[in-house]
């Protein structure tokens, strides 16, 4: 079908449809609130989806497959894997919508932008904040929400890679997989601190892994171990302000939103855009979490 | 004395049979191999057997627990019941939006999200026992129609309770020293469940639909009535676990509780309740979940790498229940 | 093959379950081209000595010969194999398929290898129930049909093997006379040198017609065997009961004059029933007398709500009632004792005492929604003895007990149950006769304090012995309304075989108008 | 002619009927909603109705079809399949170490991977016919086993097809122009099923034992050794499924599946097949699955947010069988 004006329907209003990572959780929510607020300000009209979990890779592509039939005027598309979506991919080039991939990279010179942030970076930036925290030394577990996604593979990764690399004093414990999920990641939680009392460190690689962590903490009624955590939402926000949680990276979904619909409206324009967009990421803890910049990369 | 059959010996687990303690939890599927598993996880890792893991094990129970206790009812009346996970997380925002929200006063708020549990139960029933869907249809509809509905209640967002501390003390509060408040709750709940399955016109119904729900109609009971009244239960159990988990959360979690059902149905069917209805009881049910939660702990207590948990997981359950399948045969 | 030696012969055969022994030191005997009757009280043993010959059960002690050749049947196949036939007391029917495909089960006819040949199967159903002369139809599912066509499909299905035994585990019990008699025809073309047929039933007065010799049982024991031809059906009796009966009774507390309790009028279902009317009285037994498929469970089921009526009115006590459901009957004190126990009445997985109790729990057991446990064993206890059901206790799962047993289980739910009305379907289906005498009293009894009992039966002796007025119905139409005085085996047949809709002088007789006076006498009377 | 009970109005699905097509295709429950369904979305939206569209909408139910097939003939038998998502994952990641791995040439690979599926649900089998093992605990375990497995097969990563070009072909590629070859390979399962179920033993046995076991049983009918091959051949097309979804991905992946069983579950019961057993059709549980793929689809097409979709998903599905039961009823 190659009517331009597809779904849009109200006038020239341009369409992006976004197909994300996952729809539920608040870091893609996040994202969404920028992708909206972006489009708001552009007068563009975007629908947001994603799929359940960060392994119905199956089902994402099916809803890549329907944004296509939409014929919208550019597709957003944050990959669980590019490899499987690439087919879907060339038949939007073919039919001249423009790709804008955003949180992590899509192979191929499809997508004409990346919005994303390098996860294997962030996640060594926490492994360095808590190895300082800890002086170089001891126990450390990883709680981490999955151990094939992407994010998941690339959190935990540059977690142990950089700790093996440049802390020889700290013991890294078999990481720990909760499917994000903040009760079982609490009940992980527990299960290491009952086998290993002696645990110093432990980091949780999403905002549920690490209120989970927190929370198994809680519960434990064990004092003086080191949390590091990833994304931010309230409870963790408000964890770092009381001091249980020291510190956690986020990246910046709102900004990923608000870059990538900013991005294919440029496209649209045929303006030019750069190859890629880093969204970049952030340490944050109790001295600088109301320092407006962290402010306002948080959602709550 | 050998048997052609299997169930034959089977004692009725109906109430009313008087046997020694020990007779009695022998009946229960699965309960020597709790005993094992426990016994084998003690002596494997000396971090297992201390007050504080029995007392995580029994706390992570608590949400799954509640839960399967509901569903035993339909499940021996030979329904299902799949909105138990979503209804949960919607049960747990509507809890955020009263007393969070609309500033409802705690116990009010609670009770009000019991309630509305019981109302999602309530329409359960009716779409089982009044339109006559299938429960695995109806119940279906309702786990889609509550995952939705908890996002749109929450505005896909988590709701705090950090302005109502009370709310979390009824999980994790101690109103017993070092005892958390949940587990409690749980057994109490346990206990409830448990006598009015066994001393109760509503659990004698229960079994009575489970067993022959054409017959039961004929005998001049209202079977459609009890159906709802069943659904509607299992749904007061709905509301309380979303209590349980958001105060174990401090926070209404609207994308949560997909695949609780599972659980809770694997925690109930562990316990020697059969899908097909008329058979089960309530220590049946708890020794599931704790058989579940056991074997969680334990494995990760043994630092097992997690893929394999799950293998093992498996294969634990399967030699269990075979198991102690066979032990009552030879009885 | 030894011509002297016999057929089939077991010999010191015993049986136990947990906390019953069924059988002990048991011995039988079946000769070539012989009907040879089982009897014995309900829980004698005759369904489990069956079962061990048809390889469901195997014994704990004892030898079975084959025309003198020691077999052990292994599995249901095995005996098949042997030659073995068997009918079983309990249905083992697939609802969901249909006639010929029961009929066939595991020997469907191929069209090559692995595919099925529908048409060829439904051929040879045709060919076998032509055969037969059964009133089925090989396409319709099962699960659809009355109890006593479900009872002609195992019928069929028996006979189609090329069986040397056969057995028949109650095969009567929920036929009517006339179809007792093609049954009976049916085995006599059966037998023959190579083969023979045990027979068991608790209808005396069939065994006279079909039986060569009766072998009796006795709780699990091994009492005698005897020539029917030499022997009366009171000493038959004797034997099995251990004392002898009295059956020339009468039906008692004849009254004319008695009130108006439940008037149907006018009732019609969309499938069968049309027009029916009649007036049940304060402290009367009704009978409902007609042959299979004349309406009467429909009716009962029409009138307890379980099957929706098309029109129609009920009147209780002359006040006119809704009642859509089962339980809104038992809110008029109106019960229902269904033919189908199995399907409609038991709870086979609970206890005995569940099975009791479930119906009158609300009412007599409960308080504050708890229920009196003891009080509820008391009650069970009570009617486990009067009834003697024969049970090692009221918490025995009813699915152990012996068909008998479990009917008596049903009754005595009903019996329980404090109703006005009481619709009673068949309720001595494989009761046996000392049993029987037990149940008739027993209702004789709740007449007498003024309940009101309607009695469908299928024996047309029990009816007679029973009934103060009877009711005939013949294709879904009340054809007669009898007095007991009026009332005998012929006038009830003839109002019985009335059929209006293919005879013009029976719609004549009935003062009917039928729609379609152009239909004529199909010949089929 | 109408009869009293319920079950009496169903016409034996099961063979042997020779009704016109109409009436055939009207007892299936839910086929007229279907229509009804796929009208609306016709209507309501210009980009619903197009030749890529619906064959998008064919395209994404491929793999739930092909292991809801499979999956009918279990739950007509009377049991359950929970093992069949992970078990695709794990036969996915078992045609990935085959094929990419190992080098296997492609065709051994692909009929390595359906028997390697055979497999598991011999095991599915054996745990349900001879240990007697309740189906729902067996395919449970079975479950976990196949989601730690996969895992393990994989070591946690997805294993690629891109050296083997030719193997996305199975399911992308297009022997008939513009016609996904998956869509072909779910018809031609389809009618392979439906002439099982139909008109071979296999089928009548699979009805018989759902039926009533025992009395198969008494008929001389070896019950273990049909469940068996019930459950082996549902294993087939758990293997196939697993082919056809990597295929379509491109690659095996490890953690994917879960949830795919109560898709595939819900489309065969939604077609009309009972979890009772005995009873279901093979054309029900395609109307089953397109009924589900349809509303995903159409909602998404239509741009409904997505927190509403699962909410007009439930109600949709309510509805439908609903209609379709009074539709049934009524004629
Ligand atoms: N599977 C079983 N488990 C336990 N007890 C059983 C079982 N089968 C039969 N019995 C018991 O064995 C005894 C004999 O039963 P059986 O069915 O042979 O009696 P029957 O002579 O056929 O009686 P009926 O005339 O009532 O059919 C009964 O007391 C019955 O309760
Ligand atoms: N449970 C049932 N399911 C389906 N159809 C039934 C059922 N009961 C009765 N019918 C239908 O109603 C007709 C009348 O049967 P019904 O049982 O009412 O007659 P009856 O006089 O009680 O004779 P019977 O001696 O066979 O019980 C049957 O031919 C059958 O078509
Ligand atoms: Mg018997
Ligand atoms: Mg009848």
């Amino acid at each position: 079908g190659g009517d331009e004006d597809g779904a849009a329907g109200g006038g020239d209003q341009k369409y992006i449809a976004i197909v994300s990572k996952g729809f539920q959780h608040q870091f893609w929510q996040a994202v969404k609130k920028g992708a909206e607020q972006q489009a708001a300000k552009e007068g563009a009209r975007i629908t947001f989806e994603g799929p359940a979990t960060e392994a119905d890779i199956e089902a994402q592509v099916t809803m890549l497959t329907n944004a296509i039939a939409k014929n919208p005027d550019a597709i957003g598309f944050a990959a669980l894997d590019s490899k499987a979506a690439a087919p879907l991919l060339e038949d939007a080039k073919s039919r001249n919508i423009p790709v804008i991939a955003f949180d992590s990279g899509v192979e191929g010179d499809i997508p004409v932008t990346t919005a994303a942030t390098d996860n294997k970076a962030a996640a060594a930036e926490a492994a360095k904040h808590l190895s300082e925290l800890l002086g170089g030394k001891g126990k450390v577990a990883l709680v981490v929400h999955d151990q094939t996604s992407k994010t998941g593979i690339d959190r935990r990764d540059g977690f142990v890679e950089w700790m093996k690399a440049n802390a020889p004093g700290i013991t890294l414990l078999p990481p720990q997989y909760g499917g994000g999920d903040q009760a079982k990641s609490a009940d992980i939680t527990k299960s290491i601190i009952a086998s290993n009392p002696d645990v110093a460190g432990i980091y949780g690689a999403n905002e549920g892994s690490a209120i989970g962590v927190v929370k198994g903490i809680e519960e434990a009624g064990k004092k003086g171990i080191k949390i590091v955590g990833f994304d931010s939402g309230k409870a963790q926000i408000d964890a770092i302000k009381d001091g249980t949680m020291a510190g956690a990276i986020t990246q910046n979904p709102v900004g990923i939103g608000e870059q990538t619909v900013a991005a294919a409206m440029k496209v649209i324009r045929g303006e030019s855009v750069p190859k890629v967009i880093d969204t970049g990421f952030f340490w944050y803890d109790k001295t600088n979490i109301d320092d407006p910049k962290i402010a306002a990369v948080l959602y709550q | 004395m050998t048997t052609p059959t299997a169930t034959t010996e089977t004692q009725p687990v109906a109430g009313g049979v008087s046997l020694s303690l020990r007779d009695r939890l022998q009946q229960f599927l699965a309960f020597a191999s709790l005993l094992v598993i426990f016994v084998v996880f003690s002596i494997a890792n000396s971090n297992f057997l201390t007050y504080g893991n029995v007392l995580a094990i029994l706390y992570s129970t608590v949400v799954i627990g509640t839960l399967a206790l509901g569903t035993t009812f339909v499940i021996i009346t030979g329904g299902i019941d799949l909105s138990i996970g979503t209804g949960m997380a919607l049960c747990a925002v509507m809890s955020g939006v009263m007393i969070v929200n609309l500033g409802v006063p705690l116990a009010l708020g609670v009770l009000g999200t019991i309630l509305f549990g019981g109302l999602l139960g309530l329409i359960n029933g009716f779409n089982v026992a009044i339109l006559k869907i299938p429960p695995f249809i109806a119940t279906l509809a309702m786990m889609l129609v509550a995952q939705g509905l908890a996002l749109v209640l929450s505005h896909s967002t988590p709701i705090y309770f950090n302005d109502v501390p009370a709310y979390s003390k009824i999980s994790r509060g101690n109103l017993i020293p070092d005892f958390p408040n949940a587990v409690i709750v749980l057994t109490a709940m346990a206990v409830i469940a448990a006598v009015l399955l066994n001393k109760t016109i509503l659990g004698r119904y229960t079994y009575s639909i489970g067993s022959n729900e054409e017959a039961t109609g004929l005998s001049g009971i209202d079977v459609r009535k009890w159906k709802i009244i069943v659904y509607t239960f299992a749904g007061l159990f709905i509301g309380l676990a979303g209590v349980m988990i958001s105060a174990r959360l401090g926070s209404a979690q609207p994308a949560t509780g997909m695949g609780y059902e599972l659980q809770a149905i694997a925690a109930v069917v562990i316990g020697g309740t059969s899908l097909a209805g008329g058979k089960g009881s309530v220590v049946g049910t708890m020794i599931g979940a704790l058989i579940i939660s056991v074997l969680n702990n334990g494995l990760q207590i043994m630092s097992i790498p997690q893929e394999w948990q799950n293998v093992i997981l498996g294969c634990v359950i399967l030699v269990a229940v075979y198991a102690d399948m066979m032990r009552k045969k030879q009885t | 093959m030894d011509g002297t030696e016999s057929l089939l012969r077991a010999t010191a055969v015993s049986k136990s379950f947990p906390g019953v022994k069924a059988l002990s030191d048991v011995h039988l005997e079946l000769r070539h081209n012989e009907v040879l009757a089982l009897v014995g009280e309900n829980g004698a043993g005759k369904s489990t000595l069956m079962k061990l010959l048809s390889g469901i059960y195997t014994a704990d002690e004892g030898e079975f010969f084959l025309n003198g050749e020691r077999f052990e049947p292994a599995s249901p196949r095995h005996a098949q194999e042997l030659g073995i036939s068997i009918i079983h007391q309990e249905f083992n029917l697939m609802p969901d398929l249909t006639v010929a495909q029961n009929i066939f089960i595991g020997r469907e006819p191929r069209a090559g290898g692995f595919f099925l040949s529908e048409r060829k199967l439904n051929a040879r159903a045709a060919d076998l129930i032509e055969r037969l002369q059964l009133p089925l139809e090989p396409w319709s599912p099962v699960g659809g049909l009355t109890v006593a066509k479900q009872q002609m499909v195992e019928i069929a299905k028996a006979l189609s093997y090329d069986a040397r035994v056969l057995i028949m585990d109650e095969p009567t019990a929920a036929l009517n006379e006339a179809e007792v008699t093609t049954l009976h025809a049916l085995i006599r073309r059966f037998k023959s040198a190579d083969t023979g047929v045990i027979y068991i039933s608790h209808r005396m007065d069939e065994l006279k017609k079909i039986a060569d010799r009766i072998t009796v049982l006795r709780d699990g024991q091994y009492v005698d065997t005897v020539d029917t031809a030499a022997t009366s059906m009171k000493e038959v009796i004797s034997l099995m009961v251990g004392r002898a009966l009295r059956t020339d009774a009468q039906p008692e507390g004849v009254r004319e004059d008695r009130e108006v309790l439940l008037s149907v009028e006018g009732l019609s279902t969309k499938a069968l029933l049309k027009n029916v009317s009649f007036e049940l009285r304060q402290g009367e037994i009704l009978g409902f007398a007609g042959l299979m498929g004349a309406g009467r469970t429909e009716m009962a089921r029409a009138v307890v709500g379980a099957d929706k009526a098309d029109s129609g009115s009920i009147r209780v006590r002359g006040r006119p009632v809704r009642i859509q459901s089962p339980a809104d009957a038992a809110k008029h004190r109106i019960g229902y004792l269904s033919e189908d126990r199995k399907q409609f009445g038991l709870m086979l997985e609970q206890d005995v005492n569940a099975n009791i109790t479930v119906s009158s729990l609300s009412e007599l057991f409960s308080s504050f929604g708890f229920m009196k446990d003891r009080a509820m064993r008391a009650k069970s206890r009570q009617y486990v003895d009067s009834l003697r059901i024969k049970t090692p206790s009221i918490l025995q799962t009813a699915k152990y007990l012996s068909g008998g047993n479990q009917q008596k289980v049903v009754i005595a739910k009903w019996l329980l149950k404090n109703c006005d009305i009481l619709i009673f379907d068949e309720p001595t289906r494989g009761i046996d006769v000392g049993a029987k005498e037990e149940i008739y009293r027993l209702l004789n009894d709740l007449a007498a304090q003024g309940k009101s009992i309607i009695m469908i039966s299928s024996e047309l002796e029990e009816v007679l012995r029973m009934a103060h007025r009877i009711v005939v119905m013949s294709e879904g139409r009340v054809t007669g309304t009898l007095s007991a005085a009026e009332a005998t085996q012929e006038t009830v047949m003839h109002y019985a075989t009335l059929r209006p809709d293919e005879n013009p002088e029976d719609a004549a007789e009935l003062g009917l108008e039928l729609d379609d006076p152009a239909r004529t006498v199909d010949g089929s009377r």
